[in-house]
């Protein structure tokens, strides 16, 4: 019964390495799998079918052609540029949308319930429903601006839809209808998990209470912060749906996004050049965020 | 029974007597409208009636959506019994990885090369001198519709071609209609090809697209093409652009727009508005410049199967899908021109009467754009256009340099 | 046979050492309190023991059983959290069986450990209560009963009294001190608070750094501390120190301008030390309206705290901050000129340097 | 403090309750109902024009409420409306798309949270890493996996089948939840856990006998999550799930996405709202416990 040998820490918690085993195999075989497969694509000139051997990928090999392509197409650098738009906006306003939604329904509020399901329920319905319904609003011809028309102010005009220099901004509209309840109830969680005495301790020192929901309760909610940038970054990272069925990335080409270009280059036969614009947006990720994530989270695990 | 004997002609015809049990074939396909999908009824019942079974997999939101999953079924090794694929170099790869069966025998016993026309479209399944899909119809995008009436009204002659229909336009936008619709996306290209087929004409069209000649894609002819098409987005405005064809179509049906250009298919639209060609709307093949009619049309692929009661399944499919009374009830309810000459067509709209009398001729016939630039360069010239339309800051020289380097960037 | 034995024993993070070589037995029966301040590692030594954290080199025996990689429920051990750590969601008398029924104990020997256990702790009434409705002297004694239950040896206790206000963290101590003599069993006991540390203990071992500083019985802690660390963390107030020089061969101990005599310490050879402190605990100085017999040092009264049964009073020494504990004789003001009689057989002299004790 | 009073202790903590009709309070509930109109009129429209014919709609303005509620374009979405040749409505899809969610939830959720589990309280360094590399990933455009998801299904012997599906909706769930489930259970008191192992319970009776129980919130969070993502997904449904299991999103599609024919935005919308309906039906109950369930697993990190 005496244990005296180190047992083999390979086999230490064998239990958990073992329950941990889906996670891992997902992360090796889908996540790396993929993105080997994804940047070795990259510098092929494949174009419908994928390849998996290292033969087919030694036969097919263009070196930096895609990229080189990839960098001189008009319509990318348009979709980069609007991810960066949409992406600051989306998640600047979700934020702040949220956050001052959050703060109206803690007063105390009677029928919060209602107001957090009706906030809360464009979540439920898919990215599609709602582009196709804000499309619906927003066009010219017979939404908002015909009605506003039609009840005498002739002159008025709301024509972002169809505007090639607004039209980014219809979809930063539309996303948060969509997401900002998401955002909105994270940070009610999260202003309902500061301690009462924060509170009473502002009071007592008379701090104004927007100061004290500016510089004491927000920075207290960082843990919450932090999901909802994980989940409002990576959706506007993969803003697809929602801009197809709102402008479909029109007028001309003017609110085009990575991930439009991507799929169709996937497969409408330049699968290459779809994997070269799928590596430069990993690539952009991995420098952006795997710093910060092993920072963040690398701290908080128990050891 | 008529189909009876259909049936049993197919078996002699294909040589390969049909078992009795039937065979469940999946086809998928992006026809899901009213009448695409009565189209499609009739393939289904005449492969039913061979004894076998057709089991629908319609997809909608045309081939984008669809070809995804097509490609993935076929990658995954689950692949469809049939399915409809945009013919030409989509299914290149697809053939050259020895995924799609090879359709060369049914195709020399059937005598396929004589008996469906136009010849391009032929080609466009073959590859190396073997026949690797069924065309089943033919459709031209060249088409300009324009609504008599709102012409009428504005006290103009409805125009008869292109030049007309632009000298209308300062009129026609004073009384609030809109002189030319558009709809988003992809229809900017094809107005695009229709005005280079309509301006620079059809060998030049041909020559630049399939010759790749680039002198002629940076020539005077094509610049000619570029000033037409900015004189057509001057004459847009931007907020009746509409998102999708069916659209456009609409607003002239409803005499809000003048005229459209699209492709034939639009007639189904102005039949189901119950609006009679020649008296209430005209439809102009060439833009009324030149009659002309590209002959793209829809292709059926059959992936390569292990069983062979499916391969044998598949051959009766492909062969009921050319048969004369098959072709005739599948492109009058699809409203696109019959692969066969020999049949009788005597339902046909003026519209289509039109179109067939320049297939007869076969002189202005020339091959779809799939079918001599890849798709993915008939995209970047798609995004082109779409950038050209919706931002005046780009002058016509531009966008024709822009759509030359793309032509003369894209792969053979 | 020690009943936990913890030999060459070392732990690191990463780069970060946590314990270092440590060794310390524990005899049968006897009450050891793991004493140091916050980030010492005797909670994690104590974690080691319960085999819920792996170590890095050495070895744990418990019971004469070698169980450095045993798992905790196999060591013979019972463990009592700072935080209770009830399962909220069952009731206590769940909390208590949980364990038992996992081992596969027979019925009739869970229900009697409960029941023994609910008897010597008093809670039978609460048994069917779920931990959210019991107080926190409440919720500790369920958490006591679980290691009870469990008929082990060893107790380890982490803390336990911690979150308990003044009152009741007194009472408690008692109990378990009472519950040890009751049951005789070994424990183990971590703990920030001296005073649960000398009132517990049989031994003491004051921690810092990773390391066990001293392993003695709360006299010898007290009245012998080690080195200068122990000496300034155990008693309250702190033992004064007086930063000199030890001359005359070890003989004396000159603080300034003042010489003390040092022929009354009771310690090793002395010898002369270019830097050596002199620790004397407050109530080992006595004061004196004029100079005593013996080593003494001249004072001026800065404060007189009353603390009701005696008084601390703090002195100005050369500049240096004295304190005093004395009889509750009247208020001296503020100011007064006094004389510190030194009792030097109780104090401690420390080497400037190494910090230990001479 | 345990874990389960933690949980509970989402109450207001704002200021305290003012009259009613207080300028202060006038003000909140005006921002309050005027931003709920924001937020409800895209349901207004979908449900004012779902009730109009297409006469109506080709007429009217898409804001004004029909005086002839008609309720066909409903009834033509469930069980009339065609795909291809099939006329049968959403209906048909209905039960695919029961018999994909159900499933799909359980595993991905089952996944994610042991996981989560394993990361918080039982972490190697290796398991650390993956869980890093799962949070770019969720980053990554799902487009990118379509392929080589189908060459991975296909090696491990399961395309177009229902098990694919799931494989495919765990993947695509497990970085949020696992980063849900990890916060939540490294927020439960670790000497809990280090109470149940000196109990003698093992992984498995720590994670189901006390964890578990504590962990209603996080698990109602992942739950409603999945519902509505794997509920609305279509082209995963369709590309992996094979022809007999298509999901009632592809019947959606097929309505929404027809390019000919006269656009029925009736049915369209009638359509979309009742494929939105068990999502929406989820938010609609349980959206108390959403907060509730958020704020235990997102709040504490």
């Amino acid at each position: 019964m005496s244990e005296v040998k180190r047992p083999n820490p390979l086999f230490r918690n064998l239990t958990a390495k073992l329950a941990a085993s889906p996670m891992i195999f997902i992360v090796l075989v889908v996540f790396i799998g993929s993105t080997i497969w994804t940047v070795a694509s990259s510098f092929t000139g494949i174009k419908t079918l994928p390849i998996f051997t290292p033969q087919e990928f030694y036969d097919n090999w263009v070196g930096w052609d895609q990229y080189v392509r990839l960098w001189n197409t008009p319509r990318w650098i348009t979709s980069i540029t609007n991810l960066a738009i949409y992406g600051v906006l989306y998640s600047g306003f979700a934020f702040i949308i949220g956050f001052l939604l959050a703060v109206l329904m803690d007063q105390k509020i009677r029928a919060e319930g209602v107001f957090r399901t009706i906030y809360l329920y464009p979540f439920a319905l898919s990215f599609i429903v709602t582009g196709k319904v804000w499309a619906w609003i927003l066009n010219p011809a017979f939404g908002l601006e015909k009605t506003v028309r039609d009840l005498g102010w002739a002159s008025f005009s709301f024509d972002w839809l169809t505007n090639r220099d607004m039209s980014i901004y219809t979809v930063v509209i539309a996303g948060l209808w969509q997401g900002s309840g998401l955002v909105m109830a994270l940070m009610l969680a999260g202003l309902r998990s500061i301690d009462d005495e924060i509170w009473h301790a502002a009071r007592v020192d008379g701090i104004p209470k927007w100061r004290t929901y500016l510089q004491i309760v927000v920075p207290m909610m960082r843990p919450v912060m932090i999901t909802i940038f994980v989940i409002v970054a990576s959706g506007s990272v993969r803003v697809y749906d929602l801009v197809l069925a709102l402008t479909q990335g029109g007028p001309g080409n003017s609110s085009q996004v990575p991930s439009m270009y991507i799929y169709e280059k996937l497969f409408v036969g330049a699968l290459a050049q779809g994997t070269a614009a799928s590596s430069v947006l990993l690539l952009a990720t991995a420098i952006i965020l795997v710093p910060w994530i092993i920072v963040e989270f690398g701290k908080k695990s128990r050891s | 029974m008529k189909l009876t004997k259909l049936a049993f002609a197919l078996c002699a015809s294909v040589a390969l007597p049909i078992m009795a049990q039937a065979t469940e074939l999946e086809v998928t396909h992006w026809w899901t409208s009213g009448g695409e999908a009565a189209a499609v009824a009739e393939f289904a019942k005449a492969f039913d009636a061979t004894g076998n079974k057709w089991v629908d997999g319609a997809i909608a939101g045309s081939g984008d959506v669809a070809r995804p999953i097509i490609i993935s079924r076929i990658l995954g090794g689950n692949p469809m019994g049939a399915t409809q694929l945009n013919p030409g170099k989509d299914a290149d790869d697809l053939i050259a990885a020895g995924l799609m069966q090879d359709l060369t025998e049914l195709a020399t016993a059937e005598d396929w090369a004589t008996i469906l026309r136009p010849k391009s479209q032929m080609d466009s399944c073959t590859l190396d001198g073997k026949v690797y899909c069924v065309p089943v119809n033919l459709h031209s995008g060249q088409w300009m519709w324009t609504n008599r009436k709102v012409y009428e009204d504005a006290g103009i002659a409805p125009p008869q071609n292109w030049a007309e229909m632009i000298a209308a336009a300062p009129a026609l936008k004073e009384k609030g209609i809109i002189p030319l619709s558009l709809a988003e996306g992809w229809p900017i290209g094809l107005l695009t090809e229709d005005l280079i087929v309509a301006i620079a004409g059809v060998d030049n069209y041909v020559a630049v697209y399939q010759d790749r000649n680039m002198e002629m894609a940076r020539g005077a002819e094509f610049a000619a093409v570029f000033k037409a098409i900015d004189e057509a987005r001057q004459i847009i405005d931007p907020k009746t652009v509409v998102p999708q064809w069916n659209d456009a179509v609409a607003l002239v049906i409803q005499g809000k727009a003048a005229a459209n250009v699209m492709g034939d298919w639009a007639g189904g639209e102005f039949a189901v508005a119950g609006m009679v060609a020649g008296t209430d709307y005209d439809c102009l093949p060439g833009l009324g410049v030149e009659p002309v009619l590209g002959t793209g049309g829809d292709v059926f692929y059959f992936p390569k199967s292990e069983d062979p009661e499916v391969t044998k399944a598949q051959l009766a499919m492909a062969s009921m899908m050319v048969t004369k009374e098959v072709q005739v009830a599948f492109n009058l309810k699809k409203g696109s021109l019959p692969m066969r000459a020999d049949v009788d067509l005597s339902a046909a709209n003026d519209c289509m009467k039109k179109g067939l009398e320049i297939l007869d001729n076969g002189t202005k016939v020339f091959p779809n754009n799939s079918q001599m630039l890849d798709r993915d360069s008939l995209n970047q010239i798609n995004d082109v256009m779409k950038e050209f339309f919706s931002d005046l800051t780009i002058t016509p020289e531009a966008a024709q340099e822009q759509f030359a380097a793309i032509i003369e960037a894209a792969p053979k | 046979m020690h009943s936990v034995s913890v030999k060459n024993l070392s732990l690191n993070f990463g780069a970060v050492s946590v314990l270092k070589t440590m060794n310390l037995d524990v005899e049968e029966g006897e009450f050891v309190v793991l004493l140091g301040p916050s980030g010492c590692g005797k909670s994690t030594l104590l974690n080691c023991l319960a085999g819920l954290l792996d170590i890095s080199a050495g070895e744990i025996w418990i019971k004469g059983k070698n169980v450095t990689w045993a798992e905790p429920s196999e060591r013979g051990i019972g463990m009592v959290f700072q935080s209770y750590a009830l399962y909220p969601q069952m009731t206590v008398r769940g909390n208590l069986t949980f364990g038992l029924t996992i081992a596969g104990l027979p019925k009739d020997e869970i229900e009697k450990r409960v029941a023994r256990a609910a008897e010597i702790l008093q809670i039978g009434p609460l048994l069917d209560r779920k931990p959210g409705a019991l107080s926190g002297g409440q919720r500790q004694r369920v958490a006591i009963g679980r290691a009870l239950v469990r008929d082990v040896d060893v107790f380890l206790f982490d803390e336990p009294l911690s979150n308990l206000d003044a009152k009741l963290r007194s009472e408690l101590r008692v109990e378990i001190k009472r519950l040890h003599n009751q049951l005789g069993n070994t424990m183990v006991y971590v703990t920030h608070d001296q005073i649960e540390a000398l009132t517990l203990a049989d031994r003491i071992a004051v921690m810092k750094g990773g390391v066990i500083q001293q392993l003695a019985d709360p006299h010898t802690i007290y009245n012998k501390p080690t080195n200068l660390f122990v000496a300034g963390f155990i008693g309250s107030p702190t033992m004064n120190f007086l930063h000199g020089k030890a001359i005359d061969g070890g003989t004396a101990f000159q603080f300034g301008d003042h010489r003390i005599d040092l022929s009354g310490y009771d310690g090793g050879a002395v010898g002369n030390r270019e830097a050596a402190v002199l620790g004397l605990r407050p109530e080992h100085i006595t004061v004196h309206a004029t100079a005593p017999a013996g080593p003494s040092l001249p004072a001026e009264v800065e404060i007189d705290e009353n603390l009701g049964a005696d008084s601390l009073l703090w002195l100005k020494l050369d500049g240096q901050s004295v304190c005093v504990r004395v009889p509750v004789e009247g208020r001296l003001p503020s100011g007064t000129k006094v004389h510190l009689g030194l009792d030097i057989a109780k104090a401690s002299l420390f080497d400037a340097a190494s910090e230990q004790r001479i | 403090m345990t874990a389960m009073s933690s949980a509970s202790t989402v109450t207001p903590n704002g200021a305290k309750p003012k009259p009613m009709f207080a300028p202060g309070r006038v003000l909140i509930y005006t921002l309050l109902i005027v931003t709920s109109i924001y937020y409800l009129i895209p349901l207004y429209v979908m449900v004012i024009t779902s009730l109009k014919d297409l006469d109506q709609i080709r007429e009217g303005n898409i804001f004004i409420p029909t005086m002839k509620p008609t309720f066909d374009a409903w009834i033509k979405a469930w069980s009339a409306a065609c795909t291809g040749l099939n006329c049968t409505g959403l209906a048909p899809g209905f039960w695919n798309s029961v018999f994909i969610t159900i499933p799909s939830v359980i595993v991905s959720i089952a996944v994610a949270s042991i996981s989560g589990y394993t990361l918080a309280n039982w972490p190697f360094k290796f398991a650390e890493w993956c869980f890093t590399i799962l949070l770019v990933g969720s980053f990554i455009p799902y487009q990118v996996f379509l392929y080589p998801l189908v060459i991975i299904t296909r090696e491990m012997g399961i395309y177009s089948t229902l098990y694919a599906v799931i494989f495919v909706h765990t993947v695509f769930g497990l970085p949020i939840l696992t980063l849900l489930f990890r916060n939540y259970f490294a927020s439960l008191p670790e000497e809990l856990f280090k109470a149940a192992r000196v109990d003698g319970a093992g992984y498995w009776r720590i994670f189901f006998n006390v964890l578990m129980p504590m962990s209603l919130p996080i698990f109602s969070v992942a739950v409603i999550l999945q519902v509505t993502g794997i509920w609305n997904d279509f082209l995963f449904g369709v590309i992996y799930a094979g022809p007999t299991n298509y999901p009632m999103t592809v019947q959606l599609n097929n309505i929404v996405n027809s390019l000919q024919g006269v656009k029925e935005y009736n049915v369209e919308m009638a359509a979309t709202i009742l494929t939105g309906l068990v999502p929406l039906t989820i938010y609609f109950l349980s959206g108390k416990y959403f907060v509730r369930g958020i704020a235990a697993g997102a709040v504490k990190g």
